[in-house]
């Protein structure tokens, strides 16, 4: 059997498959033994309770969905207390994610919630749904370099910044994440989007825009993943719109170290086991030890036709 | 550090490698039957393993509708169980084909199979004091309360269901009902005796005809509010089962909230985990 | 027969429906009368020759697909000499796109090509293929404005701004374009994408990033074309991942006053005749006079349930 | 301004509005035939209409191939000519069955439709004073290369074939080939007569024992250099056809280019349109 572990930061994990936040929860242990995976990422959430966005929340598109659920939260008190301690009982490193309107806000939250049993921060610096239609922290290298530094002086937890494709600036913001301090990247969170019924003139999501996922979103981000993956030295883990094996690995030689499974579960909620099951058979097909030996690999063809000056 | 590989479960015939609890099963199942049973609704009776016939009426599957040439639904479909037998090994859902996702299950034909994932949700309680019920189920409404009629019959109860439906044509099960000793009453809009104000005054009738002590329903938002109404009037307990958009279906992803009463104020609950099925008074 | 007509400024055109500029040429004579569509819109051109990028310059995704194209350019003169006088012999109005590396390099072309036959002039200030990797003017504001405002200086022909996908200002650069003196906006061009072959490991575009059009792209430009709608005066022409009816009818009711087709016209060359008949059809069966009367008719749904304040 | 529906040609029967020329079409065609040549060659034979038979051999159709369960291919696929006829109102493509497009092609039946475009691009031209060409095919060049060698027959022209493929089961038409009155020489890989080295012996005697004048060929990058080579060396002319990927297929979108030498310089042609017929020395 091909190793199938892979480092991100000073962690490693078993093997380079997770849930991507917000699209997993406790719930899922009632599927498949959630130890199976790399790690545990949970849903974002704030300090205070919140109730997130009116709905219809989600809507499903050719291929893709999109959702404007918002960040509801039963904030940081019940969390600490209900959520962490359900993770204890697994070996996978948990992953938490947080949020907040400032950046300090978001300093203080993050010292709050270091604490045991909590193996990285993720902070979702990109969501696309709260505050100002899709713009957020991560827009801007200068917020996001900001906001980073300032968590990473609240704590020692490696933090994971996830960053977002509503911007122009992806490399700078992930260089920015980098100088501030970041341990590792995700790339990325979902794009804002809209849908309209056709036939009523509806709009589709309660909130008029969302944050589009699935299949569709995956060529977006995984160019991401490879611009990332080239400017900083930190571990990108890749994210977006991946459903098969293939999508697995066409993220590691775009220089992923780990990868999230988001939309996939809802479609069908043993993808992320049978993407384990899968990558390893993969290995094995192409005489592979490890994961190691693909990630980074992507590389033009040689057989590219230099063309004419002049056309 | 060596990897420990996944099994998928259900798929694979091997063996957990913990052995925590799994109460939500992915399975493809064989389909046994696939009729219409009117213009707009379809029966299909599924080959099923016992790991998803541990049901309870309430509950429902998340089906995994197919891609066509026509519909590319993409999102699972949530549908009540019709009916369970865990000796015949079969499960039914009966459906409204209407969008993209039930037109495209609509084509499936005996000897396919459907990926379902199930049974979920918190099913019907029907509570000790609860021995004279009324279940009133509005168009497929009645999907859902067709198992906890046997259910209610298999307990003793006197039970009586109201069946609602457009025209007289798109009423179904009144006889399934009536096999589970139902009285069973028709109403439609055809025959203009299914309005709030003619359902309230029938209601109040068989409260004081039958001692009618809870209520089920399912269905519609207008009837549900119409229950609430007389059940405070008169005191009546009941319970709702809701419907609302999913994505997950399991609980991940808070798609399908919806808000209720509480005593320490309103809540938000999600219908696929908290539900469908819910205190009737609480929900708003 | 309803009315198919719609005005974008001082134009009118008879129907909506027009090509996207880069996926339409005088070669689609040899499979309908262009003489149908709404307008004629030509392929970027620059002031030089240009050869474009290397090959392979496109491929298929599912539901939609890349291009690393670029502008190959025969160049002004040979424009000004060939594609317009073609172009001569139909009523449609024809725009033309053009595209430059500086302002005032827009300007001087822009002025040099505002010749007899040029109903408008598009900017392709979004183009996501040359120079850095995706920069373009239409990243912000502040270069959108400066290059409109001096195009704007230099011509008294129509000016339409297409806008890019890949910034995070969208609203901001509409505005600017409308206040720098654009007469519409174009919403949108490609976004910034990527593709592996999971097997061999090649990148799949010889650029190695490309731009993404087709059906996948819809959601993201939609929603452009909703914001910029609800936040200039100016008409709005939406684009992207249009192939049906519906897909142009969700435009229309977003606030577009007109739509281009792209990528749909190499999957049916007769895409756009196809559409014109059906919206005359899908009028008519809708009881519905004119086009008019779709327009910016998106509104969300009365039944939006209100939620609880907390979780 | 009342507007003025288009029409769509091809799908409608009205009649068009302006009365430009229009060469290229789009058509559903019906599948009479569609049967496995060897391992990895199917032969498609559509009923066509007479719009689409105006065609000339090296000219190429757009192909939709349809969207199945396990292959969603999204652009068109360009192919070949291998045969038409008016008379039998009959269209023939000869494909390798390779990735996802010709994968969900192989899986039509006779009976069910293909949506073609075409016909596209410029043909072979069969110069005066090319009396004795040389037809080099490998693999699926010879597809392209079927059709040229029966107009050479009905010219009249003294016509050699080299086939050449990897393995002796691979080689395809050569009874066709004979039948237009060819000379018909086979080699492949297997037997190891397929390599350049052997192919340049090989063609240096057939210009000697024959009399070769002209060179057609399509199918190798590999064995169209070699061809320069020999042509520049003997003088001799002929014509390549090439393969690029495309996006548009009738000249729009510039994705099908490819570089060739001109006295002026080097430029950048459309295998689609420019093509997919080119000189064969002009070709880098
Ligand atoms: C717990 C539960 C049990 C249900 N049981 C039944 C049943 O037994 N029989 C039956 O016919 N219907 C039942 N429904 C409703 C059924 O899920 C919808 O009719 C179905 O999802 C519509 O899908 P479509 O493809 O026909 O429509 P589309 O218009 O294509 O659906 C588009 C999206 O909207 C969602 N949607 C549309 N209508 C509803 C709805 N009423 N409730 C939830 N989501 C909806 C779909 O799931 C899908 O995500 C139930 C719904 C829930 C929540
Ligand atoms: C003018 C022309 C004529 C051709 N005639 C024939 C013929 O008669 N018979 C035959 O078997 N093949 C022919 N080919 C090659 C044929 O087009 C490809 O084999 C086919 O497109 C591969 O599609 P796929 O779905 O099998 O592969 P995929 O790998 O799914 O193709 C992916 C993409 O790459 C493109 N592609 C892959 N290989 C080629 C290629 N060699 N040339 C151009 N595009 C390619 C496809 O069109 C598609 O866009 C011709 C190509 C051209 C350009
Ligand atoms: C329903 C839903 C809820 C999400 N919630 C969050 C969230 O709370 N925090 C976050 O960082 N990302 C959230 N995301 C984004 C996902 O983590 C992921 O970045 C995105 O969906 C792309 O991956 P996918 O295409 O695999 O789904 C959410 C996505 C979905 C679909
Ligand atoms: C092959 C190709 C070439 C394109 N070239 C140009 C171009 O030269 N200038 C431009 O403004 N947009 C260009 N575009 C973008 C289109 O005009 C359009 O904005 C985009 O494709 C989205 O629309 P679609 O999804 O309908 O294709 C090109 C798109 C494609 C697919
Ligand atoms: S549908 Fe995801 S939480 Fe209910
Ligand atoms: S394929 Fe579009 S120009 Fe040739």
């Amino acid at each position: 059997m091909a190793d199938l572990s892979t480092r991100v930061g000073a962690l490693t994990l078993k093997n380079p498959i997770m849930p991507a936040s917000g699209t997993f929860s406790e719930e899922l242990a009632d599927v498949f033994d959630l130890d199976c995976l790399g790690a545990h990422v949970t849903k974002t959430i704030t300090r205070e309770r919140r109730s997130g966005n009116p709905v219809p929340r989600v809507c499903e598109l050719n291929g893709a969905m999109l959702n404007s659920i918002g960040i509801p939260s039963k904030g940081a008190g019940w969390f600490v207390k209900n959520t962490i301690p359900f993770y204890a009982d697994y070996d996978a490193p948990l992953v938490i994610s947080i949020s907040a309107s400032t950046a300090d806000d978001f300093a203080r939250f993050a010292e709050e919630v270091s604490v045991p049993g909590v193996a990285a921060i993720e902070v979702n610096i990109s969501c696309p749904n709260i505050e100002d239609h899709g713009k957020a922290f991560a827009m801007r290298p200068g917020s996001t370099e900001d906001v980073i530094r300032k968590i990473r002086s609240a704590t020692d937890v490696p933090i994971w910044a996830k960053l977002s494709p509503n911007t122009g600036e992806v490399v700078e913001v992930a260089q920015a994440s980098e100088t501030a301090g970041a341990d590792a990247l995700v790339t990325a969170n979902t794009m804002l989007a809209m849908a309209i019924d056709s036939r009523s003139g509806e709009i589709r999501l309660g909130n008029v825009m969302g944050g589009l996922s699935g299949p569709a979103l995956k060529p977006i981000t995984l160019r991401m993943t490879y611009q990332c993956a080239k400017a900083v030295a930190i571990p990108v883990i890749g994210c977006g719109g991946i459903s098969t094996i293939d999508d697995v690995i066409e993220y590691l030689m775009a220089g992923a170290r780990a990868v999230q499974v988001g939309t996939a579960t809802f479609i069908s909620p043993n993808t992320m086991p049978r993407l384990v099951g899968e990558l390893d058979a993969t290995l094995a097909a192409r005489g592979l030890a490890s994961v190691e030996a693909l990630i980074g690999t992507a590389r033009l063809s040689g057989e590219t036709t230099t063309l004419a000056e002049y056309t | 550090m060596p990897a420990s590989p996944c099994v998928v479960p259900d798929t694979t015939s091997a063996p957990l490698t913990l052995g925590r609890q799994r109460s939500i099963h992915e399975v493809e199942a064989r389909i046994k039957s696939h009729d219409w049973v009117n213009g707009q609704y379809r029966l299909i009776v599924l080959a099923a393993p016992d790991t998803v016939l541990d049901c309870r009426p309430g509950q429902f599957f998340h089906l995994l509708c197919p891609q066509t040439d026509r519909f590319q639904p993409y999102f699972r479909r949530p549908m009540s169980i019709y009916s369970y037998d865990r000796e015949k090994g079969e499960l039914a859902f009966l459906y409204k084909v209407a969008g993209a996702g039930t037109s495209a299950m609509a084509e499936l034909e005996t000897g396919d199979t459907l990926n379902i994932v199930g049974p979920i949700g918190q099913a019907f309680e029907i509570k000790p004091e609860w021995q004279r019920p009324l279940l009133l189920a509005r168009g497929v409404g009645l999907a859902t309360l067709a198992p906890l009629a046997r259910e209610c019959a298999s307990l003793g109860r006197s039970l009586t269901v109201i069946c609602s439906a457009r025209s007289p044509e798109l009423l179904m099960s009144t006889e399934l009902f009536r096999h589970y000793g139902a009285e069973v009453i028709t109403v439609t809009d055809a025959e203009g005796n299914s309005g709030v104000e003619s359902l309230t005054g029938l209601i109040e009738g068989l409260i004081a005809s039958r001692g009618i002590d809870a209520f089920f329903t399912c269905g519609s938002a207008r009837l549900t509010r119409m229950l609430q109404d007389i059940g405070s009037r008169h005191g009546i307990g009941g319970q709702v089962a809701l419907e609302q958009h999913m994505a997950c279906g399991i609980g991940m992803c808070h798609a399908c909230v919806w808000p209720f009463r509480r005593a320490d104020g309103a809540v938000n609950l999600r219908v696929c985990r908290e539900g469908p099925v819910f205190d009737l008074q609480e929900a708003m």
